[in-house]
């Protein structure tokens, strides 16, 4: 329980897979998932908390994996850009993505889609401003935004 | 365009392709991965035993190094070894300089060698087993500094009492060159008013792409020859960075990139760093893996050039003609020149911006400071430079009281003028930017705009309105360094493609560049499949670089504006060769039909007149790779095309400075309207419009998106973003706590519209594009500027305009009032 | 960054120099001082882990007295190396007779701070150096009621 | 990126968290994390034991009682005040919850590491002064109740000693409270701000003008005693890349008038 030490054993479930590790404390959800688990899909466009390209789903709440340790982790499902399409059919979210024009540089694309995942789940059919509200802890550097709003109303209901 | 001496290229006769494929917006072939999460960057790129490269940076801005000492550092288990400047000054060579002295005599290597310069530069590299070790054996190297006072404003780079960065050249100067065109005496004499400015100043920031720097570099003993795995966007300029330096040939620097996270151009000049890698990875006999975190990217890597106007005097007469300018410009290019002094002369690409004044003198002073390197940003030098000539419009029209439109509409290159030859020769090859304003205007509203502010008064509010008009001058004729330093030996440019039709009819194309989002893959199919007749997913273009394949040169890369010219000429040139030998090849098997007589279509080569009688691609290759035997002796076919597009370039006149800087000339022309809550000096952008001509788009969509994403960019830039530093050369926005960038909830509202003017110089009609969303920073401090009519009239100075500034350009006009002047002739 | 301010203690001029010239004395004044090694009477260090809230940030701090005139004035430059964290300060405090008595302290500080801890900016900087240069001063004033009192025990 | 080496615990209650707290003065309770692990990247300040709050359930949970008053767990997040029917009693602090920072960090950032980091740019230490809130602090001695006003004390640093915990804090009724604040871009950081609370007496907190919020209670809610009081208050702003100490000063009265006003508009 209240045990104190500088690595931990976890168990994760992530996009329905289930992995045990042994973690130091230290390690950051993020570097777990990509250097771990070899889960690369998620990136890292800071060092403060503030661009979203580590979003992922731990238990149902979108978070970013840079500002959450592995260990806190211990015992969670954790759903990652590589488990939102199955046998490589994209979502409708992944289609509007690329028909809107919505990425380029795709860096950002995979925290950008958990986020929109995220909202359309709790709230399907947004409006622009809910939206943008829902969008603004993933920074794009490419786009301005703007084909990703359209991307993401083409499949709000 | 008779009487003049132009060096124009002859224009070329434009194929237009059967339009099957090219002018539409079909998926993008790279969106599949990418929205799957599996792209390749290069953080994701890993290998058995490969160690992690942590720098040690300076926390001083100018400082001596008295001592290094890694053997803590080394002592720990797990740490695989360290690198000083010291070994690296013995390993290595400086890096070549592209200046002439004082800036030639530089000693710039992979790390700090007995002096810093600016805090956050690599002083040592540390390598260990994990990324976490590897930082905390960084933090027991230690290093002993003596500090030294930093120098932190350019315009107290050449005072006497103001400190030397670099003994080697003895002064902060780096680079200095005079521009006159025309007679700027006669253009004085004859103005009615001229417009005094004292002092403008374009800011410090760069685009901060998501992803920062990074590699895996592998060293094989063996051959002798580095793999270097990197998101560098320009490996063609690294490789002849690092070749001399690591006193090693070219062909031993194997660069290899598939997805880059964004580039802007701040991913050009990361060869320092990758030095380091090889240097290490050779010494360790082990990979050697460096990324580079968001903070370290902001403190070292690739700022925009900072430059200065002073004294700048404007020849108008009353009607708001423009006749001339002259003016000093001070830039700063940081600690090193790592590109520089390129931007010396990049901006002389656009030297009248988009108007027809013919009598122009800049004074162009480069310096060094202790802050980090300057290198390409999206925009480079030219963005620094059309700001300055938009400033000069709107102030002009400001103190005479003329209406902006009036006055750029009076001024413009004029389409019936097209092409254009600018005072320094270059070739505006075609465009009507009246007709792009005027789409503008209406999509921004310019109509109702006074209505719109009655209304904001009603509410407390102050309106204003602006527009920014530039250039997105593309693909670059690199003679123009030798105006710069006549010794070098670069000039022109090229690009290169292979296609091959492979032995079960697959159609292969192999790319020169490293692009960063901007859909090569895509763009190239379409330019392939039109020529080729076959489906666009018939095509596979490789993703990423390798400059293993034959499909590089020594420009290759993805900078600079200039892929839908120079990547998709040589793609075509090579479709073409293939063509030709399907066809070859078809009117052997076909019977001996006239080639003439065939057709490419539906993946087959067909006669004409009995398209029955057809031969598949399939078929072709099989035939050429797999069935060759009894093909006539003289039949020359490989079905696998190499092509070099080389533009038509001269040699500037160095003397005259004189001569077609780049190839095309893409414009952007954009209008913002901005609401400033005056009790604050907060304000939005609360209308906006982009209009964008790059000629002929062979991908609509995708160039909407880059016009979109520059945009966004200098949003950013004109209000929120830049790289401050104190007195002491400590970066005050190191990363994005206080470097905000655009979120979701800042963007403005948004319409863009455009025009095509195919561009008379290239096989396609097209034109470079993507970096002309500078517009948005000169359109947002037009609208700043106009909101202070009657509000003190403050002129807008600075191209960054944080609410801070607005609301002392509101409360305390005196200052800025007192940098313009209007004199009467 | 700079920070100045003006101090009054309820005591002698003497009492409060014999305090700063005390390199002991001084040492207790740092915040967060865990150890500290004299070397002479101009120069000590200490080794402090400055207490941040979140977390303390440990530092060798090195100090020199670099100029002095008896009773009126004092000049100190301090050094603090942490790990990634470096501090340079420079300060002076100028004495003079309270008007209502005991010692009036005006003193100057010229903080540098380089390193990760920068890298937090200065909205968090700034006031993290305030706090610490009042916790030195509130420490200083213990030191002179200190001393004053051991002088009342030998009286 | 890539904290220093760091010892971790899960406590299963908050007793057993007191005790590793008070065994060693160098661990920190680890709440929501989107300030101190951010603080644990740069190296700016590592803790020696992180004591993981998340998951004790004595620390979640928002309760209305029959007086009004609203006693909300330190664990909750910004998230669930935001969502909770019972916060609505003080509308106030779901409106303020909503602008902090996004989605991500509204998920995971709770109100007591809020307060408990205290950044000079966080939005809640000058709105829980504004509203009167009341900051239980826990330690194996016993429980002790601070009053908002007293409870910040410098930047990442306030009441709660070393070995104790912020359990939960405490909101009296009242509706009549506003907001207001200048921010880097929408939903930004804040470069200033100020709270007010019209509930009875007339209080305002300013943010972003001192290592903690400044208080001032103005005879009245009417723009001219906000300003007086806030003149009188003698700030001196610190001064950063953002805004001059000047300009910071200015906002503050500005921001104080405005968050007055929209308090006083409230019924």
């Amino acid at each position: 329980m209240g045990v104190v030490a500088s690595s931990k054993a976890i168990t994760v479930t992530v996009n329905g897979v289930e992995y045990e590790r042994e973690v130091e404390a230290r390690k950051l959800l993020i570097h777990f998932i990509r250097d771990d688990l070899d889960l690369t899909g998620s990136h890292i466009g800071c060092d403060t908390g503030n661009c979203g390209a580590c979003s992922v789903i731990v238990d149902g709440g979108l978070l970013k994996s840079c500002m959450l340790l592995a260990v806190q982790a211990d015992g969670a499902t954790i759903e990652t850009v590589e488990g939102l399409s199955e046998d490589g059919t994209l979502t409708p979210l992944q289609q509007a993505f690329s028909d809107h024009h919505a990425l380029q540089c795709g860096y950002c694309t995979p925290g950008m889609l958990m986020s929109a995942t995220a909202l359309l789940r709790a709230n399907p059919s947004p409006s622009e401003a809910e939206i943008k509200k829902a969008l603004q802890g993933n920074i794009c550097r490419c786009t301005g935004y703007w084909n990703i709003f359209e991307a993401v109303k083409a499949v709000a209901r | 365009m008779s009487g003049s001496t132009t060096i124009a290229p002859d224009p070329v006769e434009i194929l237009a392709p059967q339009k099957q494929w090219s002018g539409q917006s079909i998926p993008r072939k790279e969106d599949k991965r990418l929205t799957q999460g599996e792209g390749v960057f290069v953080d994701d790129v890993k290998r058995h035993g490969m160690g992690y490269l942590h720098f040690v940076r300076s926390p001083y801005g100018h400082a001596h190094i008295t001592s290094i000492d890694v053997s803590k550092a080394e002592e720990i288990k797990g740490v695989y070894g360290t690198l000083t400047g010291e070994e690296v000054a013995s390993l290595t060579d400086p890096f070549f300089q592209l200046a002439t002295p004082p800036g030639a005599h530089l000693k710039d290597y992979a790390l700090a060698v007995g002096k810093v310069r600016y805090v956050g530069e690599p002083v040592v590299a540390v390598v260990a087993e994990t990324r976490d070790l590897a930082r905390d054996a960084s933090e027991l190297v230690e290093v002993e500094y003596e500090p030294l006072e930093a120098l932190v404003d350019a315009r107290r780079a050449l005072d006497d009492a103001t400190p030397v960065l670099h003994d080697d050249a003895g002064s902060n100067l780096m680079w200095e060159g005079v521009y006159e065109w025309g007679d700027l005496d006669a253009a004085f004499a004859e103005a009615d008013r001229i417009v005094k400015i004292k002092e403008l100043h374009f800011h410090r920031f760069n685009s901060t792409p998501l992803e920062c720097d990074g590699a895996l570099v592998e060293y094989n003993r063996g051959t002798g020859q580095w793999t270097i795995h990197t998101n560098n966007q320009f490996p063609g300029f690294a490789a002849i960075m690092m070749g001399p330096a690591m006193r090693t040939g070219l062909d031993k620097l194997r660069f290899v990139t598939q997805d880059i996270g964004g580039g802007f151009g701040n991913k050009i000049t990361s060869h320092p760093q990758l030095v380091a890698c090889c240097l290490l990875a050779r010494k360790l006999n082990r990979p050697v893996q460096w990324t580079e975190w968001r903070t370290d990217f902001h403190l070292s890597m690739s700022h925009g050039n900072e430059r200065w106007f002073h004294d700048t005097e404007v020849a108008v007469k009353s009607d708001g003609t423009l006749l001339g300018f002259r003016t000093k410009a001070l830039d700063d290019a940081g600690a090193w020149l790592r590109y520089e002094p390129l931007g010396g002369v990049i901006w002389a690409q656009v030297t009248p911006g988009m108007y027809k004044w013919r009598n122009i003198r800049l004074e162009f002073t480069q310096v060094a400071t202790n802050k980090a390197p300057c290198s390409p940003n999206r925009g480079y030098s030219r963005m620094q430079h059309l700001w300055f000539t938009e400033r000069m419009i709107d102030i002009v029209a400001h103190e005479l009281e003329l209406d902006p439109v009036d006055v750029r509409k009076r001024n413009y290159v004029k389409a019936e003028d097209m092409p254009y030859e600018t005072p320094n020769g270059c070739v505006y090859d075609s465009g009507d930017y009246a007709q792009m304003l005027d789409l503008a205007l209406e999509l921004i509203g310019w109509e109702g705009i006074d209505e719109r502010k009655n209304e904001a008064r009603s509410r407390g509010k102050i309106v204003g309105v602006g527009i920014g008009s530039t250039l997105d001058s593309g693909t670059n004729n690199f003679g123009q360094s030798r105006l710069i330093n006549p010794e070098l030996q670069f000039s022109g440019n090229n690009e290169v493609a292979t296609v091959k039709l492979d032995i079960f009819g697959e159609i292969v194309v192999t790319l020169g560049t490293t692009p960063q989002g901007q859909g090569h893959e895509t763009t190239a199919a379409q330019v392939v499949a039109d020529i080729l007749g076959c489906p666009v997913d018939d095509v596979h273009v490789r993703a990423g670089h390798d400059s293993y394949w034959n499909s590089h040169a020594g420009f290759s890369g993805t900078y600079a504006s200039q892929f839908a010219v120079t990547g998709l000429s040589a793609v075509k040139g090579a479709t073409d060769m293939l063509a030709e030998q399907i066809k070859r090849l078809g009117s052997v098997i076909l019977g001996g039909v006239p080639v003439e007589a065939l057709e490419l279509a539906e993946g087959t080569v067909r006669i004409k007149d009995n398209p029955e009688a057809a031969l598949p691609f399939m078929a072709c290759g099989a035939i050429i790779n797999a069935n060759n035997a009894g093909l006539p002796e003289d039949l020359d076919v490989t079905l696998n095309c190499r092509y070099v597009y080389r533009p038509p370039f001269e040699v500037p006149d160095v003397e005259r400075k004189f001569g077609n800087l780049t190839l095309t000339y893409a414009a952007q022309i954009h209008a913002a309207v901005v609401e400033i809550d005056p009790e604050t000096g907060h304000y939005e952008i609360v209308d906006y419009a982009a209009v964008d001509d790059c000629g002929l788009r062979i991908h609509p969509q995708i160039v909407e998106g880059q016009v979109m994403g520059a945009t966004a960019q200098a949003l950013g830039a004109a209000m929120h973003e830049s790289f401050e530093y104190d007195g002491d050369g400590n970066l005050l926005t190191p990363n994005f706590y206080d470097y905000h960038v655009p979120h979701a909830l800042d963007m403005p509202p948004l319409r863009t519209g455009y025009i095509e003017s195919a561009s008379p110089f290239t096989p396609l009609g097209t034109k470079g594009m993507g970096e002309g969303g500078g517009a948005g920073i000169h359109a947002v401090c037009a609208a700043v500027q106009d909101a202070m009519r009657g509000h003190g009239d403050a002129i807008v100075y600075d191209s960054w305009n944080p609410y801070a500034r607005v609301w002392e350009l509101l409360n305390k006009p005196e200052h800025a009032r007192a940098l313009v002047e209007v004199v009467s002739s | 960054m700079n920070v100045e301010g003006e101090r009054t203690f309820a005591a002698p001029r003497a009492t409060v120099w014999q305090v700063l010239n005390d390199p002991a004395s001084m040492a207790k004044t740092m915040p967060g001082v865990e150890s500290f090694d004299v070397h002479d009477d101009r120069r000590w260090t200490a080794n402090v882990k400055i207490p941040l809230g979140l977390g303390g940030l440990k530092m060798k701090v090195d100090m020199e007295k670099t100029e002095e005139r008896a009773l009126e004035y004092a000049a100190m430059q301090i050094k603090g190396q942490g790990v990634g964290a470096m501090m340079n300060m420079r300060t002076t405090f100028d004495l003079g007779d309270a008007p209502g008595g005991g010692t009036a302290m005006k003193w100057t500080a010229e903080v540098k701070i380089a390193g990760p801890v920068g890298s937090m900016g200065q909205r968090v900087l700034q006031p993290i150096v305030n706090q610490q240069v009042q916790h030195v001063l509130g420490a200083l004033d213990t030191q002179v009621q200190e001393a004053l009192a051991t002088q009342a025990d030998k009286g | 990126m890539l904290l220093r080496e760091v010892e971790y615990a899960k406590p299963a209650s908050v007793a057993e968290a007191l005790s590793i707290l008070a065994a060693d003065d160098g661990a920190r309770a680890l709440a929501g994390g989107q300030t101190l692990i951010n603080v644990m990247k740069a190296r700016a300040a590592s803790p020696d034991v992180l004591v993981d709050l998340n998951g004790l359930d004595e620390l979640k949970g928002i309760e209305l009682g029959g007086d009004g008053t609203l006693t909300i767990g330190a664990m909750a997040t910004y998230t669930e005040i935001a969502g909770a029917a019972e916060a609505r009693a003080r509308p106030i602090l779901g409106e303020v919850c909503l602008q902090i920072a996004d989605v991500q960090v509204r998920n995971r950032g709770t109100i007591g590491g809020n307060v408990c980091s205290n950044d000079p740019t966080n939005h809640l230490p000058p709105l829980m002064c504004a509203v009167g809130a009341q900051m239980t602090i826990v330690s194996q001695s016993g429980e002790r109740t601070v009053p908002a006003s007293e409870f910040f004390l410098g930047v990442y640093l306030t009441a709660v000693g070393p070995g104790e915990l912020l359990t939960k804090i405490t909101v009296p009724a009242g509706k009549r409270d506003g907001f207001a604040a200048v921010t880097l871009g929408a939903d930004g950081t804040c470069i200033a701000n100020a709270a007010a609370g019209i509930n009875g007496s007339v209080r305002i907190a300013l943010g972003c003008v001192d290592a903690v919020p400044v208080v001032v209670e103005p005879a009245s809610a009417d723009e001219h005693a906000v300003r007086e009081a806030v003149r009188a208050a003698g700030i001196e702003p610190p001064a950063d890349v953002h805004a001059s100490s000047e300009y910071r000063s200015h906002l503050a009265e500005v921001l104080a008038v405005r968050a007055a006003r929209q308090a006083a508009e409230r019924s």
